[in-house]
């Protein structure tokens, strides 16, 4: 296991190489660079044109490419076109929010999600199982954003009850104020427990019926013991894997819980940083989110492997 | 309530109260945003600025200077030579304001390696090594030309004044009525009120200037979490009427919002069709669907309300039968043009869209297309023939001479006349208040007349407070009175 | 095994049917939907069923007009990833030789850590208002993740003995591929499809919602609803009513999918 | 055996025993008891209702079908009148019965360690006795080596029949006072199968009452004191083993003899085949293997469970890629499968071992069958489907069953559909694995009968694959003998059979009688796990 590990771990390296190279042709297909895009409409040409070569951006695309690939074996993530400081202070200002709202809402997802998985995957077809299968189904056909849209406006702005925004909050005053914290963790947890308790009632579901579990129950192993040892382990391979799979979805979601409660994160640097053409910090960021996802993903398949070796995890 | 103001009848009555934390919402830059004065490009930079520095002069309601940091002037008879008489002043580091601090702030706008100060060009009149402090408070200033503009331009974009012992942006040394506590690019700044401020100082302990979208500044608002608004939508303003806990304080028709078109090409190079296009917009439907009522009708030329402003054109009507017959003359009627647009601002692609349907009514054909929209400043001027403009509050010399020059880098309208270009010089030298006006008056009715602007509205400034919030004056952007928090206060 | 059922197939049906009904024929029956028509929002009743927006549109003529775009993006992305991605995976899974496995599958591999939001953010900014620039970077984040799982099903099934039977017997790969393996692979993507589509269709609703999509007075039920969203207190229905159709959409395509696939499970088990 | 008579009041009843699917009857009023210390054995055709009535002692039955009748086990009422009482569900499981299921390969938790699984059902049902000591002894009993090495393996970490043997160890380890015993034997060498009746021998004389369910009669007749004959549902006949059973009829089969004379190269030649399970010859399974097919003749291969008899024969028929050295046709190098030209297809044709994952169940076997012909052979549809149907016909199975899909056959019959597959192909060497494992005489009569028709008419040449030394000693006109992937011997069936060399041969020559093996020590050696 520790060999596959490595493995994937260089595999991602390849990966996260070929990935910049992608990005940096991806954001050379936007039309205007950062000096056409920092300059408004009262710049003059010789001032986009000064601009452009104080930033560098005159040289060829493959030197400033080279450059930027130097910098990263380095351990430098090189300077933003925009704020003329490290792309390093972004990525750790906005990482640290985003950061916070992804492992709390985790902390919310997965037991939950588990929870409503077995309960209804144990009653299939029983009064529990269809109501909370129903109101799942229901709840992860509404959109995030008409999701957030309703919460905000129910209860933010009509009752009050809780912070409409995060305005003028910094990653350091969410752990005084959890109140922030309830209604984006709330829109961006809502659909994954959706998606990831339907995966997990399935596994029950399935697992529930297989051959091994029945000859567990017909050697006396007690109810307990039979859903915790014999059909837990099996039952939560798909939702495992759901969750790697919504680790994308999670940071999708993440932006619009961003744009409407006016959260600095990761999402939303990122798209600033493409519409200020600021390669540099599209780069890094991108590269920190690719690696999340890809380190999300291994953990994923070794926990699945850890819980049923038999899991084919390479070809 | 909506666009009563704060009108000091309405709060008068009640004096000033010092102290409490003070939120301040604006669109937001992220990384883009600075707290370098002369580099200041969006209205969030501007509202530090305004925080933390003084200008020499700054602009009134009417778009007219005003003493600030200058306590008077006066020019030579050519207008060569002004004379500025400083103020006592102390910088946050207690020393005194002297010439030599103005002559460095030039100096540093005027500062040919750096490419983001936007006064430049506007300041390039300056003569930097023939002006000189005279005494320990005039300063002296030699122009390369004659301009009777001076003080307006002296109170534009980009021309605080800051110390000369000032070099670290990060660590402003400034005559504001606030004094930085911190600064982070896209998220916050923290200032405390400066009490040795000249004008008596501000009145609350504290003020959080804070980036955040339409959206949430509306939602931020109503929620409590912040006491004002900048630039809000016309949909907000409809909501918050129902709502006692905030109020609009509206700055009527003070920016301007444009369809142009390109003379230097075809059809436009023949100013009947400009103007054929110009009877065609049914400018009330577009203020009232576009600018959702919150503005008034324009009459193809910027500044409505400001000084130099020719009130006595008559305001241009409706008219598609002229209109079609214009056209049939130039033969343009059957033609597919297209309109250039973006979302770049908020109404441009609206606007164009439903211009494109009154356009319709004469058998034109116009079809919008959307470009990019960080680029579309640059874009707007190669594609298309026609596009959308707008403009923020600015004096009319100004916008006549970033706009509609020959020489101008934005000429949005392809507007390039030798004669129009001389008239504008004549008049920018021209000492006499009136004869300016008058001169200025007739540049404006040329564009009126044969431009290609179709300036068919002037969108209401819309800024929203909290009710706890007093002494916020309806002003459009760029002006003294916009977004100055030195004279607030809450109860 | 005694089971009271719901009857979710024909209750998916009639809620998907409506707003693909809405999608497919809406716009022969709506008036035309321009702006600066009538006031703008303008309660419901009245003249307007369903009110104005913000631009003095009819919200029920927008109502009619935005199906196209909102469900035809998504269903266009999701058909195209299918077409690649499925090609891809049967291809690599049938390829004879690792390498070319490799080939097939490897760079896709790459593009799987790519960040949606980025490819979105991109094309969006790239190519503004685009629709079908908007569904092809929809569909082409769509496309790793459907060829990983296609090829997962089709190794499955080519790997097993029943291929080797088959080969044994002399059958032509084609054959193999299409006839067996083709088929196995249809219901791990029967069961992926509702998903795919559900979250295309959210994808594209939420590209449209930040502003990164369609041109803002474009009729699209994402893009009313970003449109008014700050007006859902003065005039809800410019909000509610698009978003109901989104959610019926969702609802009844989920509910369908499910009923399908319990069916298909139950035929497979009979089977056994 | 000794024939106990019976001592004391039954463990077990089952009276009237009924089960319903519908309006078919499954079981129809079936009695017998269960007493301490004694074997029990249900036999019958397959189909015939025993894994059914077996159930019913745990108080268990298919989807869909009722249980009426008695069943008392110990002081529970299992069953009554009215079907599963509730009592059935508490203590009695596990502790009092406890069953082996017919397929136990998918009866094992993926998911778990062998020696975990044990130990909890050792804990659970003697909370007081150390549980790994209790895991050991169930292991042992079950022919698997006790220790670390077999305790922290995963069950895919076994062979087929080794894990077998895991669900055998996990039913012992309950200690249960009924053991019910579903097919133990299938898969099993005559060694491995041997060991396992001394076992239970023994442990029925610790006093546990053993349900045998098997058609292995030889077996039964080995161990069970009593038998139960179930036909269709209904008990035909009752008694000891000697009574209910019919006689033991020895095999009787043409022996395939080489048609050419001496000295012609053979059909089949393999040169110093060595097969390995990973990339770059890790894990290998056999080395340097040798063997020579000549046209007609019949090569039979036997060897322990595990030593590599199905490796070798799907290295043959082209399906396992990883070896090096040589399978020669005709003199001609065979290369795998997928580089196989048609007629090259056409000539070795290979049958599975486990057929019923070798079939789409989606198709209906008829048609699967027939496509041999049509591919290989180059016949239209019509002419392949009749040719198919008379080939099934002549297997014994009707046309009404073979229209149906896999699902709805027998495994006996599956395996014969599976061998049609492959004789359509009129094959110049034909590979079976285990092809009448789940075959009653009179099926695996027709099948040899088959067989021999394909050698006289084609000259087919066989490489047979089996546990089954007597059928292999009718059939082969020369035995392979493998033992951990080397052979280990080769000869005439006369000489391995009566004049064995290599000890495995020995072994498993002796242990093909278990009635007299039984009684033997020497070969109660240790168990040991192979491969993996
Ligand atoms: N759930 C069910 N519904 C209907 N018929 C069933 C069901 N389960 C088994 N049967 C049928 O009941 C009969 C007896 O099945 P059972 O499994 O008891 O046979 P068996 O004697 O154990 O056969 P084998 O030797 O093949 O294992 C078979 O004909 C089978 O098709
Ligand atoms: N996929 C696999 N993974 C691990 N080990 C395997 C695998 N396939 C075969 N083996 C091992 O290879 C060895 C040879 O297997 P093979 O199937 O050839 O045995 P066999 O002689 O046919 O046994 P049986 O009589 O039980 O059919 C066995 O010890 C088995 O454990
Ligand atoms: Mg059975
Ligand atoms: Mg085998």
């Amino acid at each position: 296991m520790r060999g596959y590990a490595l493995q994937r771990l260089a595999l991602g390296a390849v990966q996260l190489a070929l990935l910049t190279v992608l990005v940096f042709l991806l954001t050379s297909l936007l039309p205007g660079d950062a000096a056409d895009v920092r300059n408004n409409e009262d710049a003059t040409p010789e001032q986009v044109a000064a601009l452009r070569e104080q930033l560098r951006l005159d040289r060829p695309a493959l030197e400033r490419f080279t450059d930027w690939a130097q910098g990263v074996l380095t351990g430098d993530l090189g300077t933003s076109l925009v704020s003329g400081g490290p792309v390093l202070d972004i990525l750790a200002e906005s990482a640290g929010i985003t950061l916070v709202l992804a492992a709390v809402t985790l902390v919310v997802v997965v037991p939950l999600a588990v929870l409503l998985g077995i309960v209804s995957g144990l009653r299939e077809g029983g009064r529990l199982d269809r109501s909370v299968t129903s109101v799942t189904l229901a709840l992860n056909a509404v959109p995030d954003f008409v999701l957030a849209l309703l919460l905000v406006a129910g209860l933010s702005l009509q009752l009050g009850w809780l912070p409409a925004t995060w305005v003028g909050v910094g990653a350091a005053d969410l752990l005084g104020q959890p109140a922030l914290l309830v209604l984006p963790v709330g829109v961006v947890a809502a659909r994954m427990i959706c998606l990831l308790s339907r995966q997990v009632r399935a596994g029950m579901v399935t697992v529930l019926k297989a051959e091994y579990v029945t000859q567990a129950r017909r050697l006396g192993v007690p109810r307990r013991t039979l859903l915790l040892r014999h059909v837990l382990p099996n039952a939560a391979v798909p939702g495992i894997q759901e969750l790697a799979r919504v680790g994308d979805n999670l940071v999708g979601g993440v932006l619009i819980v961003e744009a409407v409660f006016a959260i600095p994160g990761v999402a939303t640097a990122l798209v600033r940083a493409v519409e200020a053409r600021d390669v540099p910090t599209v780069q890094g960021l991108a590269l920190v989110v690719a690696a999340a996802a890809l380190l999300f993903s291994l953990a994923a398949d070794l926990v699945c492997h850890r819980l049923v070796p038999r899991t084919e995890v390479l070809r | 309530g909506t666009g009563a103001g704060s009108s000091p009848a309405a709060d008068g009555k009640a004096a000033p109260r010092r102290g409490g934390q003070f939120r301040a919402l604006f669109t937001g830059g992220g990384e883009q945003e600075t707290i370098d004065p002369h580099a200041e490009a969006l209205a969030i930079d501007m509202a530090r600025t305004k925080a933390l520095f003084d200008r020499l002069v700054d602009l009134d309601a009417g778009m007219a200077p005003v003493p600030r940091l200058a306590q008077k002037w006066e020019a030579n008879a050519d207008a060569t030579l002004w004379r500025f008489t400083l103020r006592e002043a102390l910088f946050h580091d207690g020393k005194k304001l002297t010439p030599e601090d103005v002559l460095f702030s030039f100096g540093r706008i005027l500062d040919p390696k750096a490419t983001n100060h936007f006064a430049q060009s506007l300041l390039s009149v300056i003569d930097l090594k023939k002006s000189r402090g005279v005494g320990k408070n005039t300063v002296e200033v030699a122009l390369k030309r004659p301009s009777a503009e001076l003080p307006a331009l002296l109170g534009t974009l980009g021309t605080a004044i800051v110390s000369a012992r000032y070099s670290d942006p990060a660590k402003p040394v400034g005559t504001g009525a606030f004094r930085l506590k911190s600064f982070q690019a896209g998220r916050s700044f923290v200032a405390e009120r400066f009490d040795d401020h000249w004008d008596g100082g501000a009145y609350v302990d504290e003020l959080r200037i804070l980036s955040a979208d339409a959206d949430a500044r509306g939602n931020a608002l109503r929620g409590g979490e912040a006491e004002y608004g900048y630039e809000m939508t016309p949909t907000f303003a409809r909501t918050a009427a129902a709502d006692k806990s905030v109020r609009i304080v509206a700055a009527k028709g003070s920016t301007a919002h444009a369809i142009v078109m390109k003379c230097d090409q075809e059809p436009f190079d023949n100013p009947d069709v400009t103007l054929a296009f110009k009877l065609l917009a049914d400018r009330e439907k577009l203020v009232e669907v576009v600018l959702a009522g919150q503005g008034v009708v324009g009459n193809d030329m910027f500044g409505k309300g400001y000084q130099y402003y020719p009130e006595d054109i008559p305001q241009r009507k409706r008219d598609v039968a002229e209109a079609r017959s214009l056209l049939r003359k130039a033969g343009v009627l059957n033609k597919t043009l297209s309109i250039y647009t973006s979302s770049v601002a908020t109404g441009f692609v609206e606007a164009a869209t439903l211009f494109a349907e009154q356009a319709a009514d004469a058998g034109l054909r116009i079809k919008v297309t959307t470009g990019s929209s960080e680029t579309y400043f640059k874009d707007q001027l190669t594609k298309g023939v026609m596009g959308s403009h707008r403009s923020g509050a600015m004096t009319i010399p100004t916008y006549l001479n970033d706009r509609l020059l020959t020489k101008s880098a934005f000429n949005a309208s392809g507007w390039r006349r030798k004669d129009f270009d001389a008239a504008f010089a004549k008049a920018q030298s021209t000492t006499d208040e009136g004869e300016r006006t008058r001169l200025y008056g007739d540049l404006q009715r040329t564009v009126h007349d044969e431009g290609g602007l179709l300036m068919w509205g002037h969108p209401d400034w819309l800024n929203a407070v909290s009710s706890r919030v007093r002494g916020v004056e309806e002003a459009p952007p760029n002006t003294l009175d916009s977004a100055r928090f030195d004279k607030v206060w809450l109860v | 095994m005694k089971r009271v059922n719901l009857p979710a197939a024909p209750v998916g049906v009639a809620l998907l049917a409506l707003p693909l009904g809405v999608a497919l024929l809406g716009p022969w029956f709506a008036g035309p939907a321009r702006p600066g028509v009538f006031a703008p929002y303008a309660g419901s009743g009245g003249p307007h069923l369903l009110g104005t927006d913000g631009l003095g549109r009819d919200v029920l003529d927008l109502l009619l007009h935005g199906g196209r775009s909102a469900l035809g993006m998504a269903l266009g992305a999701v058909a195209v990833a299918y077409l690649v991605g499925g090609a891809v995976g049967l291809l690599a899974a049938s390829a004879r030789r690792r390498w070319a496995d490799e080939l097939l599958i490897r760079p896709l591999d790459v593009l799987l850590p790519l960040p949606t939001l980025l490819v979105i953010s991109v094309v969006a900014v790239g190519w503004r208002g685009s629709p079908v620039a908007i569904a092809l970077a929809v569909a082409a984040v769509n496309v790793p993740p459907v060829a990983r799982l296609v090829r997962a099903a089709a190794l499955d099934a080519a790997s097993g003995p029943v291929t080797e039977a088959l080969r044994v017997q002399g059958e032509s790969r084609s054959r193999i591929q299409l006839d067996h393996v083709a088929r196995s692979v249809l219901s791990p993507v029967a069961a992926d499809i509702g998903t795919r589509i559900t979250l295309a269709v959210f994808l594209v609703g939420s590209a449209n919602f930040l502003g990164l999509g369609l041109d803002p007075t474009a009729p699209d039920w994402a893009v009313s609803i970003s449109r008014s969203r700050e007006a859902l207190l003065l005039q809800p229905w410019a909000v509610l009513a698009p978003a109901a159709m989104l959610v019926m959409f969702t609802v009844g395509l989920n509910l369908l999918a499910d009923s399908l696939l319990a069916r298909t499970r139950r035929t497979q088990e009979a089977v056994r | 055996m000794t024939s106990k008579t019976p001592s004391q009041t039954p463990l077990v009843t089952v009276r009237g025993l009924t089960a319903r699917a519908g309006d078919t009857m499954l079981l129809d009023a079936v009695g017998f008891d269960l007493y301490e210390g004694r074997v029990t054995a249900l036999v019958g055709p397959s189909g015939s209702g025993k894994t059914t009535a077996a159930l019913a002692l745990l108080g268990e039955c298919g989807a869909g079908v009722r249980l009426s009748g008695r069943v008392e086990a110990g002081s529970v009422r299992v069953v009554d009148g009215d079907g599963i009482t509730k009592e059935a569900a508490g203590g009695l499981r596990g502790r009092l019965v406890a069953y082996m299921p017919q397929h136990p390969g998918s009866a094992l938790n993926p998911a778990r360690r062998t020696g975990a699984v044990l130990a909890e059902l050792a804990r659970l049902h003697h909370p007081a006795d150390p549980a790994r000591a209790l895991a050991a002894e169930a292991l042992r009993a079950a022919q698997l080596p006790a220790g670390r090495d077999t305790e922290r393996r995963f069950p895919h970490q076994f062979s087929g029949g080794q894990r077998q043997r895991v669900a055998l160890a996990q039913t012992l380890v309950c200690r249960p006072r009924v053991l019910v015993l579903d097919e133990p034997s299938t898969g099993l060498d005559t060694v491995t199968r041997m060991r396992l009746a001394g076992e239970l021998a023994a442990l029925a004389r610790t006093g546990l009452a053993i349900l045998l369910l098997s058609h292995d009669h030889d077996l039964v007749r080995a161990l069970a004191d009593h038998v139960v004959v179930l036909r269709h549902g209904r008990v035909t006949a009752q008694g000891a083993p000697a009574d209910a059973l019919p006689a033991r009829r020895r095999v009787t089969a043409v022996r395939h003899t080489p048609t050419a004379p001496d000295g012609r190269p053979p059909v089949l030649d393999v040169q110093d085949l060595s097969a390995h399970l990973h990339s770059r010859g890790r894990g290998p399974v056999l080395h340097g293997v040798g063997l020579q097919l000549p046209a007609g003749a019949c090569v039979g291969v036997a060897g322990l469970s595990g030593s590599g008899k199905t490796t070798l024969a799907r290295c043959v028929a082209g399906l396992h890629e990883r070896h090096v050295g040589q399978v020669l046709l005709d003199g001609t190098p065979l290369p795998v499968l997928r580089r196989r030209s048609p007629e090259q297809k056409r000539r070795v044709q290979y049958v599975w071992q486990e057929v019923r994952s070798s079939f789409d169940e989606r198709r209906p076997v008829a048609e699967q069958v027939a496509r041999t012909a049509v591919r290989l052979r180059g016949l239209d549809a019509g002419e392949a489907r009749r040719e198919a149907l008379d080939l099934l016909g002549r297997l014994g199975l009707d046309a009404g069953t073979v229209e149906r899909r896999p699902g709805g056959l027998s495994g006996g019959e599956l395996q014969r559909a599976a061998l049609a597959r492959a004789v359509l192909a009129a094959p110049d060497v034909l590979v079976c694995d285990e092809i009448t494992t789940a075959l009653d005489t009179g099926a695996t009569a027709a099948v040899l009968a088959e067989l021999a028709r394909l050698r006289d008419q084609h000259g087919t040449a066989l490489l047979w694959v089996s546990h089954d030394l007597e059928l292999l000693a009718a059939v082969a006109h020369h035995i392979v003998v493998i033992d951990g992937g080397h052979v280990v011997e080769t000869g005439t069936p006369e000489q391995i059979l009566d004049a064995p060399r290599a000890t495995l041969t020995r072994q498993l020559v002796r242990a093909m009688d278990l009635g007299t093996a039984l009684t033997a020590t020497d070969l109660a050696t240790a168990p040991s796990v192979s491969g993996a």
